[in-house]
């Protein structure tokens, strides 16, 4: 683990999005982006429905390449290649409904070889699981299974965190808790990129705040406490 | 490099033990199917022999696409497939332990159908019974190799259900042939079904391993 | 100047057309055994040679689209456009192929149609380019292209069992006539001129179209990706 | 009260021509069908006769049902089938127009594959052939009246694509099996299919009317 | 159209809802909602994600029964009999996407016989499209779409119009025009019942303002200006 901050660190951006603009069909998502994400820094990204947040982070995370503009992670890596460095969580769970958490996490965990990874119970436990459940997710409730897509992304110790809406579901007070692990992880020199449509969720570690309204880039201005 | 290979596997089984939704109503389907052609096709005849390998082979057909169709059902349902593209994990294990698992669904249902069809059909086997079990699942890897992949691509258009037997027939139908051919000439015992199976074994290596091949290609495509 | 290269062209293919016709119905002697109905091998077989040739095209497109579609966009697309090219002529010539051996098959067989391998082959060669054309109509999106490659590269494996399936198997269907056995090949030379003139004529005429195609599609893709400047731009 | 079936008729039929999906996927899918049973039931031989019938009727079958999935695709996709429920139309009609629509799109797809059939199974009738014009078309509206009525059932589930054939094929077997008999009897001119016919016709009215008494039910359904 | 109203001024109430609850499994959508709405007024929905808005206008639709209590229209209907004086619009278009915004309307007119509606044209006009469009309505704007099936719920001139969430993709000033529209209807006596999430949007002509929250009814006032 600590080899892999190294690594991190050496670079001097995480991340590096150059006039990047995708389009499905001919509706542009995005439009000429450019962005430049340090290491250890926590950006929140916001904008109405529809500004194109998910997929500036589905970009970021490789599944969808742009079309145009370069995406770089990691110096100069496609982020394609260093996918087990980065990782993602959407909308939807990304889990089993037939399996339990602690299967669904074991499971995607033994798809990360050679990487140290968490045991699936300590992850549980950072998010608040209780590991010993035996309900298969299928039965979670929508906060429970955002919490356990949440673990699944932290199991591989990922050094770049895309989260997509990660406290759409969840109460205030475990939010509150979730903000503060994520403040643990920005001080292991790790970077992590929040899309939320509450602002002042975020806003206790959000170094910069990334606005962007019809695919393109509004505002890039340091984090500020709630107005 | 094997590692996720079985992990994948594990999984896939584990989840239709829970549930065994692919097996039951494969089950049902080529049942439903074999009885169809009971109907369709009278058994009693002078020929019942000479089409119940058809038979057989085209019930198998149906009721596998009914199940592939579904393959990838669960790993669309929640966007599992975009943690499985994320992990740094070879797509082509992915895609073999899913053949393996679909595999093993299609041949327990093909073992539970036979005796009924034995019955149903008055079959006894003249040639040599032990080439059907050379036979059969090498078919049976045409169709679920080719299968898994084509369900694979067809998952991103607007009506895939319609759109997977479109493609997976055409490009099955060699297999099949040969596939009904041997079957049938075992049953029938009129002639020898080597060169058949041999066909179908060169057919499964070549068409097995252009999936492999492109399978990333397909898990990838935006 | 392109418009005048191709209205030549098509002029001296349409001349090409009428020579070949009547080598084959007027110059070609009359085959001993099959007599008149013969005649139609001068179609029939320069449109399965001419439905391959494309069919090959259609693979190497499909094969470069993949290639290239991760560094060179736009020799990624000018693939994709003969690999679309190449599929729908090479059909239309799989279907010529189709037609006109059944009309030859009732008259010297006596049926319209057998199940040996040479025609079995080629009905699922025809049907598996046919699904390939109904995905790229199906599937929507920006996936389609890479989705229909990779169709295109498992339909091209069934082009050579179709050319061997009379060397393999034996069927009803003639034997080779070139590069079979040690016998085969043309002996008339008036019949091979016939033949000759035959191939070059149906060649020259599916390469008109299949330019044709490409060209239009060409043109599709440049207002698609004209569209989607004025969308980005917008 | 006829006016509303007749609307919705034309708005069935006015959509389908604008795409023409259906009735090509039919067709493509109905083709494959009887490819693949000339694959699997060598027509060569001297049993041809005997089997086109029944290699007919079930290549329509799985052709139809094929098509029948997608039958209240449309109505699915905006939740027009919404909008349907608030007008104060009875809903048997808009049932019947459905019928009345994907019947003609199989009975399209059956005229055009009529003679690519009887090319490739070599036939000629032996009966009187134009009591097949009686017996296609009423074994065809079993089908669709049944399997319209199943798929309006099976929307509502979620692997729907599944469900349809499971429900569907039991209870469409009688039909299935007196027009697999018609169909044979007049193809061999052997025996008298009139006895099949009647049972058909007696089969299209009882099921059709339940189909229309029971259709308000599962409409509303919520 | 003259008798109609006549029609619906002669009850009392045009909808009754008496201890209306709806359950989806064991899960809650509304309970034990009482509301009585009058003729030629116009409520306003209000209410988080979930809280159970649509799910009551359904009710009121008859598109679906409630678990428990009653729902009466017009008098003493059940709103299952009295379709016809109806209209619903819902998130969802309604429409078939193959035909044109005039082939569809037409088709819906039809569905309404011995009631006398609208032209679609004129229809269209109202609701500010151009009826000489030929463009089959895929092709149309998430807006236009919108503004179609309000023309749609408009032709057979009901006497209790329920419209889910008919702003959501309009622009401002288009649903400025849409409630001036709204306003001439309620004139006619008509009942008109509006979710929203944009509450300003619709205070001009709110008469009573229902607010729902987890199933309940947590407040009903009169309507007022923005605050
Ligand atoms: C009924 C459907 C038929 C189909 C689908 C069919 C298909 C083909 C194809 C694909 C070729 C390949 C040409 C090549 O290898 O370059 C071919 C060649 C040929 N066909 Fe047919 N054919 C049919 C019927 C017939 C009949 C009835 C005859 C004559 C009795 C015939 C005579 C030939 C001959 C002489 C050749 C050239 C032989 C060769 O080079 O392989 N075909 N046909
Ligand atoms: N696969 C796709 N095909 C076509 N259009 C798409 C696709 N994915 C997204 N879009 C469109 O791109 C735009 C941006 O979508 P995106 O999901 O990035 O928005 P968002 O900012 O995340 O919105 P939300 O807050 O609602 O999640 C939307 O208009 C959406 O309709
Ligand atoms: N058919 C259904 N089956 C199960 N649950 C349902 C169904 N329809 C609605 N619900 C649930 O009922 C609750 C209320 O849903 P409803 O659609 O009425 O909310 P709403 O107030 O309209 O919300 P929104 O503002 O998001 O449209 C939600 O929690 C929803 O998940
Ligand atoms: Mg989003
Ligand atoms: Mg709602």
């Amino acid at each position: 683990m600590t080899a892999n901050v190294c690594e991190a660190d050496s670079t001097v951006f995480c991340a590096r999005l150059n006039e990047v603009s995708k389009l499905f069909g001919s509706f542009a998502a995005l439009r000429q982006v450019t962005v430049d994400l340090e290491p250890g820094r926590c950006y929140v990204l916001l904008g109405e429905n529809g500004a194109g947040k998910s997929t500036l982070l589905r970009v970021l995370a490789g599944l969808l390449r742009p079309s145009f503009g370069t995406v770089k992670v990691f110096g100069d890596n496609a982020p394609q290649d260093a996918r087990a460095r980065i990782g993602y969580m959407s909308h939807a769970p990304m889990l089993y409904d037939e399996l339990t958490a602690q299967e669904n996490l074991r499971y995607f965990a033994s798809l990360y070889p050679g990487r140290p990874c968490l045991a699936p119970a300590e992850a549980l436990k950072q998010v608040g699981l209780d590991p010993a459940l035996t309900r298969t997710l299928g039965q979670y409730s929508q906060g429970m299974r955002q919490r356990t897509s949440l673990a699944r992304v932290l199991l591989p110790v990922p050094e770049l965190l895309l989260l997509d809406e990660p406290f759409s579901n969840m109460d205030v007070e475990s939010a509150r808790q979730m903000v503060e692990l994520l403040a643990g992880f920005r001080q292991s020199n790790r970077t992590i990129v929040i899309t939320t449509h509450q602002r002042e969720m975020a806003a206790p570690i959000a170094d910069w705040v990334l606005t962007l309204h019809a695919g393109r880039v509004a505002s890039f201005e340091p984090g500020s406490p709630i107005r | 490099m094997l590692h996720a290979l079985w992990t994948h596997l594990v999984k896939d089984l584990r989840i239709e033990w829970r549930s065994r939704e692919a097996v039951n109503s494969m089950l049902f389907f080529a049942l439903l199917v074999v009885v169809l052609f009971s109907l369709a096709f009278d058994p009693r005849g002078a020929f019942s022999r000479e089409i119940a390998g058809g038979v057989l082979c085209v019930a198998t057909m149906f009721a596998s696409v009914s199940a592939l169709n579904q393959a990838w059902a669960r790993e669309i349902r929640h966007q599992v497939l975009d943690a499985q593209r994320m992990a740094p994990t070879p797509g082509a294990e992915l895609f073999l332990a899913k053949v393996l698992a679909n595999f093993l669904f299609v041949s327990v249902v093909q073992l539970l159908l036979a005796p009924v069809f034995l019955v149903f059909y008055n079959l006894h086997v003249e040639g040599q019974a032990w080439q059907l079990a050379l036979v059969l699942p090498l078919g049976t890897w045409a169709l679920v190799a080719n299968g898994t992949f084509f369900a694979a691509l067809s998952i991103r258009s607007r009506n895939r259900e319609l759109l997977l037997p479109l493609i997976l027939f055409p490009i099955f139908m060699p297999a099949l042939l040969a596939m009904v051919l041997a079957t049938t000439s075992i049953l029938t015992g009129d002639s020898d079904p080597t060169l058949w199976i041999k066909l179908l074994l060169g057919y499964d290596i070549i068409f097995t391993t252009v999936c492999l091949l492109l399978f990333d290609v397909v898990l990838n495509a935006e | 100047m392109k418009k005048i290269i191709i209205s030549l062209y098509a002029v001296a293919t349409i001349v090409l057309m009428v020579w070949g016709f009547y080598q084959a119905i007027y110059v070609a002697p009359e085959e001993q055994t099959m007599h008149e109905v013969q005649r139609i091998f001068y179609y029939h077989v320069p449109s399965a040679m001419v439905a391959f040739l494309f069919f090959a095209v259609s693979l190497i497109g499909s094969i470069g689209f993949l290639g290239f579609r991760r560094s060179r966009a736009v020799w990624a697309q000018i693939s994709d456009a003969w690999a679309l090219a190449g599929a729908e002529v090479g059909v239309v010539f799989c279907t010529i192929v189709l037609i006109t051996g059944p009309l030859w098959g009732r008259r010297a067989w006596g049926i319209w149609w057998t199940w040996d391998a040479r025609l079995t082959t080629t009905l699922v060669l025809w049907l598996i380019y046919v699904s390939y054309l109904l995905l790229r109509r199906f599937a929507a999106g920006p996936q389609v292209q890479t989705l229909a490659a990779v169709l295109g590269i498992f339909g091209a494996l069934d082009v050579p069992i179709v050319y061997m399936s009379n060397r393999w198997w034996r069927t009803q269907h003639p034997a080779p006539v070139f590069g079979g056995g040690p016998d085969s090949g043309i002996k008339d030379p008036a019949m091979l001129a016939a033949f000759g003139w035959n191939v070059l004529a149906w060649l020259a005429w599916g390469v008109l179209i299949l330019v044709l195609r490409y060209y239009v599609e060409r043109q599709q893709q440049k207002i698609a990706e004209h569209e989607a400047q004025e969308a980005l731009n917008a």
